[in-house]
Parts: structure tokens; C-alpha cells; sequence
């Protein structure tokens, strides 16, 4: 495995000057791990998001003007510490309180946490909503425990969207919440990436298996199955989420996602893309937009995922919105 | 065989002797999270460990307190991922717990393990028998309480073997938290990372003082 | 080799189907292979983008306002055919005559050539400029028998905003051709990618060997070279790119493009445009704006190359057109 | 041994024997262009002659330019890459030269190649010694020069040998032009995939006269 790197432990802090770098004067440093858009609006309900890195381009690379105002940054595949996402929240707060909006993994949710009650005791109005759209992860009885994948892309999208026009936090809350709430995600693992640091695969599967429910690092779901072709694949995927609690059917209409982790390529994302079409037309269920890319990935693993989120009159206007980040940008 | 108290001084020659350890433990506790996570356990727990290491052998160490909070900040501030979140709760709750304490004695380890116990497990939510670190803690946590009348010595070998035993039973364990949770039944058969790391560091606790 | 795949052979196929989908109603078919914005200006002059499929999102992706009116795809990396290009002509032309923009690889040029002759004698007007970025593959004294690599990612935008102002087809192609006189390229590969009807890697390597100035096919360059750290190869591509025959120095300004090859992530690409910045920064050359990603690819093929495309008052406008695509967008 | 001429409806059944050989050479012709260019030329010919086979297979052809003309338009439009263009040239620009030609014979032979070669070169700016089909193309043209006095048979034995002696020279050269141009010197010892089929394509035509 030939990596481009310097220093291999210095990786996250190397990738995140470049980030910098990249964003070429729009997003500043406060701190190690914590970067902020240069200018936010006086009175914005800000929005900061954050995780682990290893990921590109989320979520740091969401920062812009329609999406969110700050990322706090883990070392690779792990979430910040308290202190880098207590420098993003000062960084992003505005009087008007900060929106955490992340994964459902544990390290997240404790750091957060703590990063929450040290935000709170300098008097920053900090609200959590976590993204949990992972539907192979947990049965939908048990939602608070599933992990977050890459619906997370159109979520914070919306997230950006609404911090635009939010008039306070509990506004926000409720339309990010309608957001997440709206998000079915299920991928598959075909191959897996690996640690930077020790060149090691995140897991194991063999030549001719692949791993169906998989979660982003390698997590597994709802197990293994034999290599199948691209639509017979789709079915399976299009069948795990509309088998979910969230009711999508004749007459909706949906964004879809189609989330490469990776090595996986365009062409078979678009190839997977046609069947999913294939079939939403065929339930006569509309396709409003498409997203489709390496957007959440975990280094140079092979597989995909398939997200929808189902959209309502609120959040239609939402998507519309024009925004500009690394990683997504809508005119 | 030890059987008067530790200085502060002593407490930081410990940790800096746990901190040893676990970066020398790099290797194993990853491939240890290979099996459950994600595989970056012992990386984060080399990295929290040598910003301890420096943190800690700048102090000139007052209290027990002091010792044990500056090394749970350095944890906490270096690691992130789960592990920074739950190590560096350990050892800033058990810290401060002894914050006025100038010397370490059985029921003042059995204070620490307490504290450290709550802390972790107000943070995280998981319960013993959850396959995580809090199994191994909570071996030591209970082993300290039934050393109260011991010697410190004695009460660092039961703490080891408790931290050691939690460890043991997390391999027979489904996860029910964190990232293994979705393994289910095939997360039976190996032990819980954390936890592993958990019994490693109360294990160098006892041999620095039981050697 | 897994891939998400139905039947190897009807990859393209396929994959241009998905790309529809993708582009969910904003581009048509106007034949196999041969896609065009389905809204075109009446009296707008044309750009015509082409190439095999398999290097996505180029080019095929790379339609939209502001960016090229339609493309003309070919098989896996494969030139298209004369009457796909025909097809795709006709389906871009308003009158104002079309320019066929494309990389300069025999296949394409004898296509192109063949196609431009048909439309020619179906009285549609022609022009093309080829673009030939990549300095590795031949002196500056033979410029013409150079290839093009990511460069065409900044030339197809600069072009795209170009045809939305030129007010006839020499004008247009002026302003093209001075943004493929300004851009330079050199890449590197790491590993190969792999032919998907066959599944056989592209080219070999060894574990610890790179190919500096490689094509994105596999196609050498300056040589085999030892694995080496992120810095000291940016040390190197950047050396290869300042050395060619394009004046770049103090006080200029750039465009910065780290293109990923496939398989290589965000991450890596990240670090290496930090060696970049600082090296420029050294130099007085002013980055004016930073691309990033897998933007030309070669299927899962490991590696990237670094284009710069130098900018002028001439330039700078066009650069700060908004324009929209699935390959990229801005605001 | 043929010593009389060929029919439109013969012309058409060695089209057929020839897209049945190149369809079965795909492995062949792809290795050879991954050694050289970008590994995809067989499955570009295999693409290309099965389009043709189609195409042909529903003729019922009136002139030999015919056949070879409706070959040429099918491996255009089908195939793309540099090989779709130049041997979709070869037979549409030869064919176009016998278009009034109702029996093949060596004269004419020697003119569907004299017009292949012109087209091919014109299209593509390729000469004799630029290690491409036009080596092989090349090879078998000037065979066919010198057979215009011969039998069709022995013309057609002429320009297969010419063909395989072009491909065999190849080996030897550096290529300048295409995507092996920059190989430079490691281009030497592969012949050109191109010439391969080109030499494949002629020999095949051999076969079905001589055998
Ligand atoms: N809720 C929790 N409470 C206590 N410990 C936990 C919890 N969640 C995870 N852990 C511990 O964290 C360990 C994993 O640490 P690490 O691999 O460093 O973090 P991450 O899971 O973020 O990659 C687990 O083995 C487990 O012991
Ligand atoms: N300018 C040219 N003139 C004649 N033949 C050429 C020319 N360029 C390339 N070729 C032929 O095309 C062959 C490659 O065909 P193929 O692999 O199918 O196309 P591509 O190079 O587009 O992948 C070469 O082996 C060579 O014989
Ligand atoms: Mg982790
Ligand atoms: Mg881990
Ligand atoms: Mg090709
Ligand atoms: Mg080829």
C-alpha cells in the first residue's frame, strides 16, 4: 500500500493545514483541529459540525456560506477531543447559539458532550442533533443507537441551508431535525481502506464477498453476502431502506445519494444510479436531485451507499438554496 | 512489598511507567480494535499517553489529585475517539477525587477507583457486562472497595487481578455499545480493547509498586 | 477485483445511462453516447467536450451553464466514433458554430478529425483546440504531440464561461486556446487501474517504484522512480511544471489544481497541496484559486498530478464565472 | 489454389472468417496493447468485428466494394479509439476504390490496398517505421503491387506474408507516434497491437483463398 504522506502520525494535522489551504482564505484556524468560515453574519444561529478525519471531504470540508460555519477535527477515524470543538464553537458562536450536528458513534457523542458543558459554562447556548440514518445499523425500534453514514451529506446541506434563515436555535433544531429525521442510508463494503499510521486494513473480507449494512469504518451490518452484479445489488440496497419505518411511495419525491466510499468509481456509481432510478420510477416515486461521489469515505475503501431523503415543503426550498463548500456546492 | 503510602512524587513515577507501557502496547491494542473497531485504539491510546508523559514529568506534583487530573486533561485534550473521551474521564474524576490528598493509602485508591467508575459511566452510559472498558474498571473499582483494610499493596495486586478478570469476561460478551455493537454475536471471543487497555494500566500500577 | 458491474462490456453503456439520470433532466441523449444540455441559447456558439468513458467525471460530466454544452463519449478508454461525435454536434449547434475542445491522444484526434469533415459537409462550422497540458510526455519544442491529463478540468471551465460571452467562434476559440497555452500538468502514478470488460490492471509497477510524468492510462513519462515522501514528490512535479517553457514567477497568479487519479484520497492530495502552497508562497506566486479531487481518473488507478494554470486579466474574469456541473461547480 | 477471381458473395464469407478470428483474438491483441498503450485494442477490434459481422452478414452484396465498405462503416461506428479510426479507414477508403469491381482479382487486390494505405496515412499522418498498423498496412500494399501479374492466390499469399513481415518489424522499432511514443526505447520487442491485427486480418483473408 503506497501512501502519499510525510510524517504518517502527523497525518490528520498535515491534511487539515491543506484543508486550509484549499479553502485558500474563506475558512481560518482556531485552533489545532478547529476551523471556522473567516466571516460569519453578525447575528447567524450558527452551525458547526465535526468527526473524525480520514473521511474527506466530510466533514470538514462542508464549511461555506449555505452549509455549516465550522468543523472541529479528530486525528484520523477518531472524533475531536473537547477542547478542539470547544475552539470551533467559540469560534462559530455569534450570541446566538451553536447547532452541533454530527455522527452517532460514541467517541463523537462523548466529546461533544463534554465540549457541550464547557460551551454552556462560558454562557454558549449549545443544541445537539445527532445523525443517525444508518438503517442496517439497528432495527427503526431502536434509532438512537444507529450510526451516521453518508445521508449525513444532505442533512448538513439542509442544516446549512436552514442556519441561513433560522430565526433562532430552536428553529434550527426543528428543521435539522425534520432533515435527519427524513434521511435512510445503507451501504455496502466491497473492499476495505486502510490506517494511515500503520498501513493496516480497516477489516477483512474475502475475494469474493462483500459486506452488506457495512458502516464506514468497516463496522459490520447486516451481514455478509457473495459479490452480486450492480443492479442485483441496488435491489437489495433500495429494498433495506424502503423496508424502513419511514414511509416512501407513489407520488414522493426523494434526493438521492449514491456515496462511493472511496476507490469505488464514477461509472459504477452511475451504473448503480440507473437501477435505483429504475426503480423509484417504477414506484412511481420522483427524483428530485441526485447526489453522487466520494463524499464520506474511509480512505481507499471500495463500496457504496445509497441515501434518500424524503422532501416536504419545507424542505424543498431548503435544497434550492445555493451554498458553497469543498464538498458540495449547489448554484 | 509495600506497605506504607505513595508520595505524590511516586504516583507520577507510576504514571509515567504506565505511560511507557502503553505506548509499548501500540501494536496490541490495535490489532485488538481490528477485530471490534476500527483499529485505531492503540494509536489513540500512544498518542494520549505521550502527551501525558510530557505533561506529567513537568509537574512538580503537590497532591495525588494533581498527578492523576493533569494526566486525565492530557488524555482528554490529545485522544479523542472514544477512548480519549472515556481514559481522560478515569483519571480527571478519579483525580479529583484527590485533590487534596498528599498521600496514597488503600481507601484513597478505592476513592479514585469510585470516582473514576462514576465519571466514566455518567459519560459514556454503558453498564458493566456492555463489553467496554467499564468492565475492566469496574473489576478494579470493586476489588478496591473490598481493600479499604489492606495494604496499599495488597490493594494494588487485587485492583490488577479485578482489571485483569473484567478484561477476561469481556471476551465471552455481545457488545452492546460503541462500534462493535453491530458485530452481535461475532464480537464473542475477543476481549473488549478498552478494557484491555484498562487492565494493562492498573496491572503497571501494581507491578511499579509490587516489584 | 470486485466491481459493481452488470454485463462488463456494456460498462459505457450503461454508465452514460446513469450519467442522465445524474444530470435528472438537465442533459439529453441525442444518440449512444452523444449527450447535450437539454436547454441551449439560441444564438450561443458551441462547446463540444469528448473522450473514452472511464476517466469520470470527465468529460461527459462536465456539462452545464457556464461549462461545456454537450460531449460526445466514447467506450472504456476509448475515443468516441465519428458518428457519436456527429450526433452530439448536431445536438449542440445553434448556428453559431461549435468548438470541439479535447485532449490530444491519436484516437480522438482521428475521430474528431473524421466528425469535423461530416458536420462540415452538413454546413455546421468547426473549430478545435486540443488541449496538451501534461509536460512530461514530450519537450516544449513538440508541444503538439504532448497529451492531455487533469489540465482540461480549469481549460474546459475557462472555456465553458468563455462561451457563454464569445460573440463568434473565433473569439472563442482565441480565448480557448490562450487558457491552454497558460495551463501546465505533470502527474505520478502509484498504482495501477484496472480495464473493467477484463478486469487486468492498466500497467505494472513495482511495490516500492512510481511512475513520475505517467498518462491516465499508464502511459510513461520521465521515468520510474522510488517511493518517496508527499513533500519531496510535490518537491518534484512542482521543479518539472516551473521548468517548462511557461514563464511563472514572483508576483504572478495561479490556479492550483491536485487531481486525484482514482483510488487516491483527499487526504493525500491535501498534504501534497500544502507542500504546494508553502513552495509557491517561497516563489511570490499567488494561488487565485485551489481545485482538488478526482476530477480526471482512470478507474481505481492510485495517484495524482498537479496542474497550474496561470491567469491574466484576460483569464481571471472567465475563472470567476459561475457555472454548474456534476465534475464541478462554483458560485 | 484459387486462379480465378473472387465473387461479391465469396469477398463477404472472408469478411466473415476474418471477423470471427479477430473477435477470437481479443486476449491476444489486448495484452499486446497493454504493453504499449492502454490494454483495450482487442476489445476495441472484438467490439468493432462484431458489429461488422452483423452488419455483413445482411448484405447481399452487388460489388466487392460493397462488402468491404459496409465492414469499414461498421468498424467506425462502433469501435472509436485509434483503431476504430484507422481500420475503419482501411476498408471504407479501399472499399470505395472497388466500388464498380463486381470479381476480385489481383489488380484490383493491389487497389483496394494502394487506397487503404493512402487513407489510413492521410487520416492519421502515420508512416512506415512509426511502429502502427501502417507497418503491417504498408507491408502487405506493396505486396500486392508486386502481385498484380500473379493469381489472386498467389497475390493473396503475398500480401499476408507482406503483412507479417511489417508486424514482425515493428518488434524492433521505437514508436513515434500513438501512446507508446513515450515509452520510447522500452517500445522496442512488442510489436504494435495494431499491426498485430492488421497482420491477423490479412492472413485470415489468405487462409480463406488458400485453404
Ligand atoms: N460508551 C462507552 N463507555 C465506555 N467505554 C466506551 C464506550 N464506548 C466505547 N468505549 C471504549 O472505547 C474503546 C474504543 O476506543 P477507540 O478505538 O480508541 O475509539 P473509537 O471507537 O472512537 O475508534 C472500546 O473498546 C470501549 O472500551
Ligand atoms: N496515427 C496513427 N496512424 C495509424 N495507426 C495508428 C495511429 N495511432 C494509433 N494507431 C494504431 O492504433 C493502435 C491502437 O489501437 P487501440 O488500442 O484500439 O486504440 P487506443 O490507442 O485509442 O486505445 C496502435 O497499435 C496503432 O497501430
Ligand atoms: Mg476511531
Ligand atoms: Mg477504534
Ligand atoms: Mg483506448
Ligand atoms: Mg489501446
Amino acid at each position: 500500500m503506497k501512501k502519499l504522506l510525510n510524517d504518517p502520525n502527523q497525518a490528520a494535522a498535515e491534511l487539515i493545514d491543506g484543508l486550509v489551504d484549499y479553502y485558500n482564505g474563506s475558512v481560518t484556524k482556531a485552533g489545532p483541529g478547529a476551523i471556522a468560515l473567516t466571516e460569519i453574519a453578525a447575528d447567524k444561529v450558527a452551525l458547526l459540525v465535526g468527526g473524525g478525519t480520514g473521511h474527506e471531504p466530510i466533514y470538514h470540508g462542508l464549511i461555506g456560506p449555505g452549509m455549516a460555519d465550522g468543523a472541529a477535527c479528530g486525528d484520523i477515524f477518531a472524533a475531536p477531543p473537547p477542547n478542539v470543538i470547544l475552539d470551533a464553537t467559540r469560534a462559530v458562536n455569534k450570541g446566538q447559539g451553536v447547532l452541533f450536528l454530527y455522527g452517532n458513534y460514541a467517541g463523537d457523542v462523548m466529546n461533544f458532550k463534554i465540549a457541550a458543558q464547557l460551551a454552556a459554562a462560558e454562557g454558549i447556548r449549545v443544541e445537539t442533533v445527532l445523525i443517525w440514518d444508518d438503517v442496517a445499523s439497528a432495527p427503526p425500534s431502536d434509532k438512537e443507537s444507529r450510526r451516521g453514514i453518508a445521508g449525513l451529506i444532505p442533512i448538513v446541506k439542509l442544516a446549512g441551508a436552514a442556519a441561513e434563515k433560522a430565526t433562532d436555535l430552536e428553529e434550527l433544531v426543528s428543521l435539522v431535525t425534520l432533515a435527519r429525521d427524513n434521511t435512510r442510508s445503507v451501504g455496502v463494503a466491497l473492499s476495505p481502506g486502510s490506517i494511515p499510521a500503520t498501513g493496516m486494513p480497516t477489516f477483512e473480507l474475502d475475494e469474493d464477498s462483500i459486506g452488506i449494512g457495512m458502516g464506514i469504518h468497516g463496522e459490520q451490518g447486516v451481514g455478509v453476502d457473495k459479490m452480486m452484479t450492480a443492479d442485483a445489488l441496488a435491489d437489495k440496497l433500495v429494498d433495506l431502506i424502503l423496508a424502513d419505518d419511514l414511509p416512501i411511495g407513489s407520488g414522493d419525491e426523494v434526493l438521492v445519494l449514491i456515496n462511493s466510499l472511496g476507490s469505488t468509481t464514477m461509472m459504477e456509481c452511475l451504473i448503480v444510479l440507473k437501477r435505483v432510478k429504475a426503480i423509484l420510477t417504477e414506484k412511481d416515486i420522483k427524483i428530485y436531485d441526485v447526489l453522487l461521489g466520494p463524499l464520506v469515505t474511509c480512505q481507499e475503501m471500495a463500496g457504496l451507499s445509497i441515501s434518500f431523503t424524503k422532501l416536504d415543503e419545507t424542505l424543498k426550498p431548503l435544497w434550492d438554496t445555493p451554498c458553497s463548500s469543498l464538498g458540495y456546492t449547489k448554484l | 512489598m509495600l506497605d506504607r503510602t505513595l508520595s505524590p512524587n511516586e504516583v507520577k513515577e507510576m504514571i509515567l511507567s504506565i505511560c511507557d507501557k502503553i505506548i509499548a502496547s501500540e501494536a496490541k491494542l490495535s490489532e485488538a480494535d481490528r477485530k471490534l473497531g476500527d483499529g485505531d485504539h492503540g494509536l489513540g491510546m500512544q498518542r494520549g499517553f505521550t502527551a501525558a508523559k510530557a505533561q506529567v514529568e513537568a509537574l512538580d506534583p503537590k497532591s495525588i489529585g494533581e498527578v492523576f487530573s493533569a494526566t486525565g486533561m492530557a488524555l482528554m485534550a490529545s485522544m479523542g475517539g472514544a477512548s480519549g473521551a472515556v481514559m481522560g474521564m478515569l483519571y480527571q474524576s478519579g483525580g479529583t477525587a484527590l485533590n487534596e490528598c498528599e498521600a496514597l493509602d488503600a481507601p484513597a485508591l478505592s476513592r479514585f477507583l469510585d470516582a473514576a467508575r462514576d465519571g466514566v459511566c455518567n459519560l459514556g452510559g454503558a453498564k458493566p457486562g456492555d463489553k467496554t472498558m467499564v468492565d475492566a474498571l469496574v473489576g478494579a473499582q470493586e476489588a478496591g472497595q473490598a481493600s479499604v483494610d489492606k495494604s496499599l499493596s495488597e490493594a494494588f495486586a487485587a485492583i490488577a487481578a479485578g482489571a485483569s478478570d473484567g478484561m477476561e469476561k469481556t471476551k465471552a460478551m455481545i457488545a452492546t455499545m460503541g462500534r462493535a455493537k453491530t458485530l452481535g454475536e461475532k464480537s464473542i471471543g475477543h476481549p473488549d480493547p478498552g478494557a484491555l487497555s484498562v487492565s494493562i494500566m492498573f496491572n503497571t500500577m501494581n507491578e511499579y509498586v509490587n516489584c
